[in-house]
């Protein structure tokens, strides 16, 4: 799927999150990693195995239940000249703690004009598709992509997961980085392989701000992030059974947000689905549906389309969660009524 | 405060219920989940987190409440739920994801909601404690009887919802019982290593009101203090806070291999389980083997009742999940 | 502006506000009010005045600086059956309660399956343009609207303001009710003119869901809502002066949308502008334009354009943040440009 | 723990320039708003919350601080940032919008940031108390020394975000110091109607931490319990929460009505005024009056420069305002 070498080690996206931040801690005495269950644990999705028992409890922090309490502290801390990686274990709970992240965290830099920054990462579980019901499946990105001063990404492999998690401890500004559990690699959550990539060792960075396209075509532009990619990639190749070529772009990030690519893609195509497993209004399917008719609308042959999750709250029942989430099919369903 | 003999009986009960509906869950929840475990799988996917060994404090609180009373719950809610009283069938097809089940399979076992017996419960920690004063605040200005109780764990202790709640309780002198469930674990990190305090009745004072801490996981005990409180929120005097020892027998959720818990604990945790313990109480006390076993059998019938429903009742339409988001 | 009967009493926003809370207070013993200040003080903007004076500290009451507290409380009443009312001061201040209003408030009914309901009102002040800076300013309009199981609303004048509060303390669902504090007729702000009208006396109700089509015209659609509105119509004014002939919406509720309404419009002239006092990317703005695209792009004669707030925090300085704010000669520029 | 003169002297002079800052900026702010108060006008816009008559706090804390240690202050700052050395200049230009301001105007008076003396605030109520745990933390984890204080309000100690950071400070033993400033109004709100017991210090001890109140707003008083309190979190003998009392002779903000205020209690705060007071028990300790006419000129003139230098300072371009997002 990517332009990789082929003879590297293949690695889940929970191991190239951890290879990342090992690699960084061992590099740079100023970053450490808090958050619930996240040192001897591991992680509750396997991201942090392994600093424990290299870096101690010094650096790799259990905290209490306390999420404005830690993430706030992770500000000072930044702003006292550390590099903080804390965990939210599931973005649904952002409510408890989002001051700390939004009027704190993203606003430190602007309200001191510079003078100070927040150099952090904030990394977040998303995504549903196991029946983890209404408050442990939500992506919310749009919701985190909507406030000014965080760099929000989400990889969708693990050559991306590490790269851009380097990238994320390297920047000097808040990023969060919101890795969805179903790519993760851990067998317990049902797995999507396409996630799981040939990887370098030594540390490299991949850059946050750049879409990619991870496929190139000529009849309709597929847009997307995290699992959205390997839907609209499944979709693709159907698609490309019936001699329609889907060209395919990983957002990568969300902010900042690389309109260039997808303008350029659909300036080509005139033909633009927009794929988000984040709820259907005021969010990303929104925003890049305007990003492109906005530039030039001439542009587009058809009218845009998206497939999204509806404006419910994630059900519990599987079949009823399945029916709301994204999926090939829909996808070609959507292209077909262009 | 002590329990009559049919109070005893009826903590007895509702704590054998509860262990004989984990026991069939968690069978139910294994099905599919072999050789790879995977959540997604089986008739009942997603999180489940059992409530083994925690029976006590759900009984010993809820023997002194009647349906007309609130409960709010946590992530870990069965318990707490059969001993509100909450229907054991649709609580099962809930879990199951079925048509019949309370919500008709939108909520899920972190979201069990029933209006009926004032009861609902919520997978984000701390969050039980709020709701839990809004509707103690609502008898009181309706001058309803009426007394809640918001279940809460240890590790729920930490988070600032809980400061929040017991403060405005505090201040309007609610008719509100905070009960911590205190299994000295928040999934991997022990007590110790997040709280500050030993003991989290020392954080009553606080708020102006009164902190128990009940050891021994002891259903009596719990019923004792739990007595004198829910009385006092009746009598108008306002809330209390209480922190009762109790034992997660199970792992955090389904799937945890508990590589944190020092060797030897789980064994130590058994040995005390409390339902043998209190078994053997009850015998002591006079209680014939025969009345108990009768008591076993009906908790027997009653979940595999409620499994055998959850079973046979049908799926909603899947386009179900567009409905209810507003009523 | 509206076509409302002409002798009637003028009122501001705030007081709308206040009477419908007290003919709604007196028509139903289940509702009461709960914020910070809102008892004797009156409101911070003057939106509860005379309701403890005339219920008393019983159903007007002021609360501890505990948002999560008191909003998840009012959850907790209103599923006890009683009808709150809570005032959240600042929208800004949403990240230290956000788990209360959104999974709580917004969600409970749909985990009960319609058997419970969360019958209650958030209501909040928005926006800026008095230099209240970085935590005091914003809109937050798209946070609000991209999450599921909340009705979110906002009206732009007096007579909305009256009629949308006593429909939402009348709805059995959970109504976010944004109120914009320079629309208040608070001259401590500085205040539009244009929101305060007439008014009847009487209870009534503004349906919550529905568009408004405030000025009727043929050469191009300006879709806003609460000061959006008055700047879309001032714009409008000057167009006239051209011979641009400006329809503009006032969409007055966000969730839900009425989406006919501006597509019908849109369609009828060709040409879509909206004005968003919220940040510019995944937000409302995007939202209206996706909306208008996916459902016909042949429709539009141009591409659709966007006054809005940019991407950074709202800053203090009053030259900075005025550049910053959406006014009727950006939407005026915009218009030219397309 | 009692102040050598010229600590006392050092604390007394920045009372006096933090109150004549208060009413220099008070004087400015109602420039461009008279007849009708509009808060958008004049050469300083928007809400205005002045610390007078709460110097003593700021002074007897800061007294124990250099540079390096930190201080997380309030929505009500200006006292604190004096108090810590945050360069006035810079501070007034913020204020009045300036380019020159420590922002350059992007943030303005709840939104004072001064790296250099590692002083930071917050409009948003209770967000003081976690970034000084980890400014704590960092110095802890670094090895490095330094103390952090987070003041904040009484009215904040109910806020959810208190009783995180207290729990963190006191199971992690952090090198932080917590000071409520007890002025007994959150705007309108009395304290006895907000929080559920009459002083916070007794929450201190469901922390694990000692607790201090500090009655009179005295400056001596609050030097002495604050130094221990400093001196055991140099020590790395974990944190304390002290509450003063201390008034608030202002309004919540600049206009302010304060309607609210029982009859009389106005006038009897300005006859506990803490700057008179101090400046007779620094004669009556052998300060010479001219002494102390020296230092309040000094003053006089520091802020006076303060705001010449914001008013003859230029703005900065408006479209700066798209800059600084990111650094
Ligand atoms: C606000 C929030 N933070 C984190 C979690 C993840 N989580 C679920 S259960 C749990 C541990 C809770 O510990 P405790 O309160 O002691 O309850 P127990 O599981 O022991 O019954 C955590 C951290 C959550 N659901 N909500
Ligand atoms: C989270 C939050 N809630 C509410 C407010 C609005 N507000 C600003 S100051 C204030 C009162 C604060 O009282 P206190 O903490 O005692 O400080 P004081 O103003 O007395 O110095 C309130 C409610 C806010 N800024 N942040
Ligand atoms: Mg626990
Ligand atoms: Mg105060």
């Amino acid at each position: 799927m990517l332009d990789q070498p082929t003879n590297e080690r293949r690695l889940t996206i929970a191991r190239a999150m951890a290879e990342a931040m090992q690699q960084e801690m061992q590099r740079d005495p100023r970053v450490f990693v808090m958050g619930e269950d996240i040192a001897g644990f591991g992680g509750i999705f396997g991201n942090t195995r392994g600093l424990f028992e290299k870096f101690g409890k010094e650096r790799v922090r259990d905290t209490p239940i306390s999420e404005t309490g830690f993430i706030s502290a992770a500000v000072g801390a930044a702003m006292d000249g550390m590099r903080p990686v804390v965990e939210l274990m599931f973005v649904d709970f952002f409510g408890v703690c989002f001051d700390a992240i939004y009027n704190q965290m993203a606003k430190n830099a602007y309200f001191s004009g510079g003078n100070a920054s927040v150099p952090m990462v904030l990394m977040t579980s998303t995504g549903g598709g196991y029946s983890d019901a209404g408050q442990h499946s939500q992506c919310l990105y749009g919701t985190f992509a909507h406030l000014p001063g965080m760099k929000v990404v989400s990889p969708s492999n693990a050559y991306d997961a590490k790269g851009l998690m380097t990238a994320a401890i390297r920047d000097d500004n808040p990023v969060v980085y919101m890795y969805h559990k179903q790519l993760q690699g851990m067998g317990w959550l049902g797995t999507e392989p396409g996630a799981t990539l040939n990887t370098p060792q030594e540390g490299y960075t991949v850059e946050i701000g750049k879409a990619k396209v991870v496929r190139a075509g000529s009849d309709v532009t597929l847009v997307g992030l995290a699992m959205g990619v390997h839907n609209a990639l499944k979709a693709a190749d159907k698609l490309a059974e019936e001699g329609v070529n889907a060209e395919v772009i990983d957002l990568v990030s969300l902010v900042p947000l690389d309109r260039e690519t997808v303008i350029n893609s659909v300036a080509k195509t005139g033909r633009l689905i927009v794929i988000d497993e984040d709820y259907h209004s005021y969010g990303v399917s929104g925003e890049i549906i305007a990003t492109v008719t906005e530039h030039d609308v001439s542009k587009l042959k058809a009218s845009p389309a998206r497939v999204t999750f509806p404006d419910v709250p994630i059900p519990y029942a599987k079949h009823m969660e399945q029916f709301c989430l994204p999926n090939p099919d829909k996808i070609i369903a959507a292209y077909r009524k262009m | 405060m002590q329990p009559t003999k049919e109070q005893s009986l009826w903590m007895y009960e509702n704590m054998v219920v509860s262990r004989r509906f984990e026991e069939a869950i968690e069978k139910a929840y294994l099905e599919g989940k072999t050789p790879a475990f995977n959540m997604a799988n089986g008739p009942i996917p997603g999180e489940m987190h059992l409530s083994n060994g925690q029976e006590p404090v759900a009984v010993g609180v809820c023997a002194h409440l009647n349906a007309d009373d609130i409960v709010t719950a946590t992530h870990r809610p069965h318990h707490q739920a059969i001993a509100k009283g909450v229907d054991l069938k649709r609580m099962a097809a809930e879990i199951f994801g079925k048509s019949t089940g309370l919500s008709g399979g939108r909520g899920g076992h972190m979201h069990l909601i029933d209006p009926a017996v004032n009861f609902s419960c919520s997978g984000i920690i701390g969050e039980s404690c709020g709701p839990a004063c809004g509707a103690a605040l609502s008898r009181t200005i309706q001058s309803k009887p009426g007394v809640a109780v918001a279940f809460l764990g240890e590790g729920a202790a930490n988070q600032g919802a809980f400061h929040e709640a017991l403060n405005l309780a505090g201040t309007w002198k609610l008719p509100v019982v905070f009960v911590i469930e205190d299994n000295s674990w928040g999934i991997s990190v022990p007590k110790a290593e997040a709280t500050a305090v030993i003991r989290n009745d020392v954080r009553a004072a606080g708020y102006g009101m009164p902190g128990h801490y009940v050891p021994g996981n002891d259903p009596h005990a719990i019923f004792d203090v739990a007595g004198e409180a829910i009385a006092r929120a009746r009598k108008g005097e306002g809330p209390t806070l209480i922190e009762a020892e109790t034992y997660r027998l199970a792992g955090h959720f389904m799937g945890d291999a508990e590589q944190y818990r020092p060797k030897g604990e789980k064994d130590a945790l058994f040995a005390k389980d409390p339902i043998p313990k209190m078994r053997e109480r009850l015998l002591a006390e006079g209680c014939t083997a025969t009345e108990l076993d009768e008591i076993e059998q009906r908790a027997d019938s009653l979940v595999a009742d409620a499994i055998t429903f959850a079973r046979e009742s049908d799926y909603a339409p899947e386009s179900d999940a567009l409905t209810a988001v507003f009523v």
